[in-house]
């Protein structure tokens, strides 16, 4: 005996507002917050979520995610997360921040908040750019890449290499889960979901701090088409900044999700 | 020549701020007090972009101006913006490519001209900056057509040389189109 | 309570307890580091929120986390790490939330020493972050009123929405006077509606000091700017030593006022018609009563441990009517009475005109003396 | 009988990117040329039946603006006890 | 050199290179990014000094360590970025050594937006950071001016071992002007005689902000004091605009002074004897001229792009003299011509005293006149 | 055929003041000052060295040297340094910096320092406390240490674990020599002072940004007398932050001093 | 009474700051106004500690002197430093212990004690501040022996309270010692 | 022949850390209780002869006050040629 039904195999996250974001056409930010969205709906965290945007691209994060935000100093989302959930031990906390964000001016509010253990959630998106300025050089940059403030391309002599966070912040003893995953295809994508579920698991049983450096792309500023951008960070993103599991928690080496 | 403001305005990726240093560099080249002032910020992604250039033979105080004596209007937000703000004999040039309605004001001078359409009959769809300059110089003769080939010459980027003939083009096809099309205002 | 014996950050620290601070965020500093420890001993075990930052920098954007839940949050540094602390500070004021702000002051600029010193007036007083935004300060002279303006600093954050920066100098947070603190204050069990704790059962609140459309970044600044005068109808404190019938005004804060409290009773017993006006709120300034005082007075000092900041203030609102004279020391260096008592003498006979700034007269005795002190 | 889907973009979000036609292993989907969005983009749209509701549109977009359906056929089978 | 089209913070950064600037050490932030773009290209390209700090804070000590070289060295941002380097720049101003910091203001408090502000005055002008300090504060209002003023800075930074501040706004960035670049200046082969480079045949040269005897900070202090005394006596500078005969002065600076200019030409052209005073040192501010001005104009307006700053010292020196209106846009708000001109139109009508606070009035003016325009 | 002769077998170093320092009896910053001062008049490097003092209890390290100095701003000195090599390449410049400086608040500056493989040498002096300001808890507190800011302990929960510098830095492609020595008996003080020798020969030539962490100790704020806190760096802090060579550019390993 | 300024002066580690304190406490017990502020900072760190004890029946104005009533000299560089800026008629009492040298000043009290031989001959070295301030209270009377003794066993800290007996005897040695040896003002 | 050596302490810097005594090897360093230096403290001083100029004590001394002396024989001998 036989009946079709009709079930959808995918739709907009409850998580989000019905808001236009203000990302270029194929910026994989849109990306990274549809599967932050994703996640909170499928935990049903979306009541209980504290979200800290950052300055960068992503400042307005909080026109887009259905919950309370805050927008944090340049760099100091993690000393903002920090200062809310102690307060607020119960509730979930994230970050939202870029590599100039996180890796340039927050870098000791990032490492700090790992060596005290701080029991939140760091997504860290990784675009080798200043995107928001206009393009010029991260700490991520890859060598040789040209930016506004590297007009010769980025010279290793003079600015140093491509700085890894999350080989850095796997060193210290406070983290309980972080790794590096990749948005530029679908199977990348789907595993970053994953290691971003994993994040928030992490924090929910309180172990500690956890953070997912995602592989993203700036198509404005690298002066690319979309799907170009996503095959740079495919071939000269991948490379540099090897995707995998830097620290995990054993506690959720078992988890399935 | 007492102060002219003119306001260049359309989507980002539409020349405007270009085609607003092309009057600047004229406006130097022959002696006139010039300031060029662009809209910046997030707006610019994405969105519009416009700027205002002020050509004086007085030294500039404001570059800003409330009430623009031309507007330059590339696509229809600018001319919902600045039409209703232009003073009474202003001038008004909108891409008839991308505004779809006709222009209200009667107490201005005004003219339609498709843009886009035009430059894309030089083979060079985006120079439809340089067609709306070239029918502006026509209905506000603040300098003649060769005054600005001259500029546009000396200060366009290495890189875009080349293009120079198709601008030069594409200024003309402007200029020739406001002396036909132009009937001088209303009322 | 009866009065105990109590050192000044302990107290100020334990103050802010009885207050019912739930959130503690800073970084050690001398002279202010006793706050530090006091709140490491007893916010653990009041299970409150204690941390001690990596930074300055860091601390004032903890605090600016935990104030915008709604919850009291505060914290105490001295200058060099108030500089570290405008930006957040700056984010703070923008953002409408509460916080309260310590500095116990010590001499600059820059490392300088960790000596007493008001060096901080103008980082404190008129802003010394970005932006147009009105701090209030509170300037306590003594360890019971510094006990007492810390509960008020809360209420008057909350009711603000505002920075309350309360500044005493090092002698302050490092002396022992007889004080009373408060009772334990209950703490507030629901949340202000503004605060971000989770969007359960209504809309999300959002938190941020970004307009990116000036139009509406204005509409904030007039906001915050009307705000700011409420605040200047509302919240004038000062104290008043023997002004009723006083001919010549003294004019300072904290310390200065205190110590020169002093003088003008000595001044008294010499038959010198002395009068001392302490503002105890130097943002809003009382400038009413220094307009009546300018008034009734022939002639105004102004005592610092500057090089002359709140000058500034007091001759914008004398308006030229008396002549005010300048008595600073700077660099951490304290005014003994003495120094003051001979400045009310001279005071007292002088005539004369002030032409142009009153620093230059002081300039020219200070040098005297310090090359004589040394 | 084949599981067969298809897709609705929602045009308040699509900017046009065209990164979900080109991940598309269907290759069923373009940008309509003839039409632009309120933001003024040309959005995605599906030219053909063959999608089979996989999905990878929607999770390579990076506005959310595809939703995804599917037809799916069951065979209801008599439930055994004790399992 | 015959004048060329230039962007301000291209024009501003070649200006500094030309000036013979060996270190930028600076931090990306709108309006003032082109500066450091610009850097990013020539300093290297000439040999010179160029980094991309990991930010501001970073960025200033820098500078610091660079200044303490006796090399010519500077640092460029954004409001925000300055409140950052607020401890930095205490530290270079307390151990004397000369720097020159760009601030192109935008809107704030806090993250605020990226449009053209004045409200960083207080910040720049009265010192931010912690302690005792006098920046040398320039302001200039186009494109040549600020290339002229940039090179003045390091002369005067040099001169008065003193950090010196150049502020604009968003729109002096952005701008596009004819303006003629400076030729290059010859960089200075010998090293100033207190400078470190390795105690090579002398005794070690030692550059240090702590001074941790009161004593002796307090002859810093009068030190520091006294030069600023110096530079005031010799550093004033302002602009003009039919001064002579005004019965109406109008005072602002930067842009706002700019668009002012207009105003008041067109107020002439209307038959009113309006004049505009444009202060180019914001410290040291042009008391004697205003104490003139005071004398001889019936009423003052102020015009500023934030909440009212430089009225405060306007107030101060003005002393009550004449009555003083107030007219500022806020939060990356540029004023228009026309609004200034209309204030100007009230002004000269008005006979009456103002009363307190000359920022009551506006204020209830303005929030008609913005939810007019909004 | 015989002779005797006198030698000196040790003596103050050139390049010493002859100021009585201001340190506690007993407490190894002298004695890391002392290291620092032999490898500079060993490599003659004396009169083109410029030093950068922290805030800390070393703030006066400037009247102990008699070579040029400079006082940086509390956890700055490493972009000071960076500030001051960048204009004069040629010169030998290094900090002297605590661990509440260079690890706590100075944590950005440090990283960015390496990030670039700034060609500078930092002599890192961690005792495991605040010094100057009265022995409150450093990043590098032992777990389980009293300290004034942790009355009970150091709290791993609230506070994280000790930082271990040494493996974080060595993270970063930029750093040319990072090790751990310590200074509690004389063999390794002699270890510590060829590492200190290594670490300038690194920045001679060029070979990027070079650290010894030097495991010191505080008898003030432990409240122990000198010996017992040599004990105390030997048997306690040794274990938790191991000695050894973290990162070592090849062209240094043939090296003999 | 009114105001009197009391500076108790050594060593860091000698007690000066602990001896203040009790003057405070005992000031506080006994109704009056009091002021305790220490010299803090580096100098502390092996160096002098000295701090200002003020007594008064008003509220106190200035916690700081130039002029101390009474000075605790503990050690040498104390004398040397307070004795020329006593006001005539104050009262200076000095450590001989550590004090090599006879007090010049003519127009003070003064009493030179061996604080810390005395305080050895009770089995504590430590407690040569308690012996100081035993002399003081006999030479100053602000307050009685009783007084004293009252305030130090209800303020001592709990982890010194064994110490309490030792600490009376010190202050009664030091009481008994002036009583005996001091011969009021010379001029 | 044995080799010997002895040291001076410097009164100027030498703090009576005692971390010398602990450490000398010959057990030949006490600090001298019955001076003060003129910072005030027991400097160290050597109190018997059979200090071997090891230099462990200088090694150790916090603030470098201590200067190492050694008496060192040396059999010269003929310098072979080639070598
Ligand atoms: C204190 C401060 N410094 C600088 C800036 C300017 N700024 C805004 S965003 C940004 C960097 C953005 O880059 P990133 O963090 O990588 O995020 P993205 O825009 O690439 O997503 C900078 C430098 C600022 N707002 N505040
Ligand atoms: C901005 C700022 N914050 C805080 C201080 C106070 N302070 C001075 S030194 C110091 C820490 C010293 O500890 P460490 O760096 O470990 O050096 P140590 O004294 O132990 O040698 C602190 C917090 C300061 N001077 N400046
Ligand atoms: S600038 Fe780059 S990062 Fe920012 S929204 Fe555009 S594409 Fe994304
Ligand atoms: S991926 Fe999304 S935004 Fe891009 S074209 Fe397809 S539907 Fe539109
Ligand atoms: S406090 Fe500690 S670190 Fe500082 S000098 Fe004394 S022993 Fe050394
Ligand atoms: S180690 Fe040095 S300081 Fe310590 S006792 Fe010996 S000589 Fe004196």
């Amino acid at each position: 005996m036989v009946s079709t039904t009709t079930e959808i195999v995918y739709q907009r996250p409850e998580s989000f507002t019905d808001v236009h974001t203000h990302y270029c056409p194929g910026c994989t930010h849109g990306t990274a917050h549809r599967l932050v969205a994703e996640v909170i709906d499928e935990m049903n965290l979306r009541e209980e979520t504290i979200g800290v945007a950052p300055v960068g691209c992503s400042v307005f994060a909080y026109n887009y995610f259905q919950m309370d935000f805050v927008e944090a100093a340049h760099g100091r989302a993690p000393a903002m997360a920090t200062g809310i959930k102690r307060v607020l031990p119960e509730n979930t906390v994230f970050t939202y921040q870029g590599d100039g964000d996180l890796a340039s001016i927050g870098m000791a509010e990032i490492m700090h908040a790992a060596i005290r253990g701080e029991n939140i959630t760091v997504i860290f998106i990784n675009n080798a750019i200043y995107g928001m300025t206009g393009g010029q050089m991260a700490p991520t940059t890859l060598t040789g890449m040209k930016t506004t403030s590297s007009p010769l391309g980025r010279d290793v002599e003079m600015t140093g290499n491509p700085v890894q966070m999350a080989e850095i912040l796997s060193q210290v003893k406070g983290s309980g889960y972080i790794v590096r995953r990749s948005l530029h295809d679908a199977a990348h994508i789907r595993k970053a979901k994953k290691a971003i579920r994993l994040a928030f698991e992490a924090q929910n049983r309180g172990l500690g701090f956890s953070m997912v450096e995602l592989l993203s792309s700036c198509p404005t500023n690298w002066k690319m088409s979309a799907q170009e951008a996503l095959d740079f960070v495919g071939e000269k993103m991948v490379p540099v900044f090897p995707l995998g599991d830097y620290k995990v928690n054993p506690a959720l080496e078992k988890l399935r999700v | 020549m007492e102060e002219t403001s003119i306001i260049i305005s359309g989507f980002g990726g539409q020349g405007t701020l270009f085609a607003g240093q092309v009057l600047a560099y004229t406006a130097l080249d022959n002696g006139f007090e010039v300031t060029w002032i662009p809209s910046y910020g997030p707006e610019m992604r994405g969105g519009t972009a416009h700027c205002t250039v002020i050509v004086s033979e007085e030294p500039i105080g404001s570059p800003l101006v409330r009430h623009p004596d031309i507007v330059l209007a590339m696509n229809l937000p600018s001319v919902d913006k600045y039409e209703s703000v232009m003073p009474e004999g202003g001038a008004l040039i909108a891409n008839s490519s991308l505004v779809n309605r006709e222009i209200e004001r009667e107490n201005i001078d005004s003219l339609l001209i498709p843009a886009n359409e035009i430059a894309e009959t030089i083979g060079m769809s985006r120079l439809g900056n340089m067609v709306m300059i070239g029918a502006m110089i026509k209905i506000r003769p603040l300098f003649s057509l060769e005054m600005t080939q001259e500029s546009l010459k000396s200060h366009i980027p290495e890189r875009h040389q080349k293009t120079l003939p198709l601008n030069f083009e594409a200024l003309e096809k402007g200029y020739k189109f406001a002396e036909e099309e132009f009937s001088a205002i209303k009322v | 309570m009866a009065k105990e014996l109590l050192k000044g950050n302990h107290a100020f620290a334990e103050a802010a307890v009885r207050a019912g601070v739930e959130a503690f965020y800073g970084y050690p500093i001398t002279p202010s580091t006793e706050f530090l420890e006091h709140m490491a001993a007893r916010m653990p075990e009041l299970g409150r929120a204690f941390v001690q930052a990596e930074s300055e920098v860091s601390a004032i954007n903890m605090v600016y986390g935990a104030a915008c839940t709604g919850k009291r949050v505060m914290t105490a540094s001295s200058s060099p790490g108030l500089s570290l602390m405008m930006e957040g500070i700056s984010y703070i004021a923008g953002t409408e939330v509460p916080a309260v702000v310590v500095n116990v002051m010590r001499g600059g600029p820059g490392l300088g020493n960790i000596a007493p010193s008001q060096g901080d007036y103008y980082q404190m007083v008129k802003g010394g972050g970005h932006g147009d935004y009105f701090p209030i300060v509170l300037a306590p002279a003594n360890v019971q009123e510094a006990i007492d303006y810390i509960s008020l600093a809360f209420d008057l954050a909350e009711k603000y929405l505002s920075i309350v920066h309360v500044i005493v100098d090092g002698n302050m947070g490092q002396m022992m006077e007889p004080a009373e603190l408060p009772p334990m204050r209950e703490l507030p069990e629901k949340a202000p509606d503004w605060a971000v704790r989770g969007a359960k059962g209504r809309e999300p609140n959002i938190l941020t000091s970004i307009y990116i459309d000036p139009e509406d970044e204005e509409v904030t600044n007039l906001r915050l700017l009307k705000r700011w005068k409420e605040i200047e109808k509302n919240e004038v404190r000062f104290e008043e030593l023997m002004m009723e019938d006083a001919e010549f005004a003294v004019i300072g804060f904290g310390t200065a006022g205190r110590v020169a409290s002093s003088a003008v009773r000595e001044a008294r017993s010499q038959g010198i018609a002395a009068g001392l006006l302490r503002p105890v709120t130097l943002a809003p300034f009382p400038e009413k009563r220094l307009e009546e005082i300018a008034d009734q007075v022939e002639r105004i000092l102004v005592v610092e441990m500057n090089s002359g900041m709140m000058l500034d203030d007091v001759l914008r609102i004398v308006k030229g009517k008396v002549p005010v004279e300048f008595y600073g020391r700077m660099g951490g260096v304290t005014p003994l009475p003495d120094e003051i008592l001979a400045e009310i003498e001279r005071l007292s006979q002088n005539q004369g005109e002030i032409a142009g700034d009153p620093r230059n007269e002081w300039m020219a005795r200070l040098e005297k003396q310090i090359t004589g002190e040394k | 009988m084949p599981v067969t889907g298809w897709i609705e973009v929602d045009e308040l979000y699509c900017k046009g990117c065209s990164l979900c036609t080109e991940a598309c292993p269907q290759d069923v989907l373009r940008l309509d040329m003839d039409r632009l969005t309120p933001k003024g983009y040309h959005p995605a749209q599906m030219i053909e039946e063959t999608c089979t509701g996989c999905g990878i549109c929607a999770v390579v977009c990076p506005d959310a603006a595809i939703t995804v359906y599917r037809e799916k056929t069951q065979r209801k089978n008599k439930q055994r006890a004790g399992r």
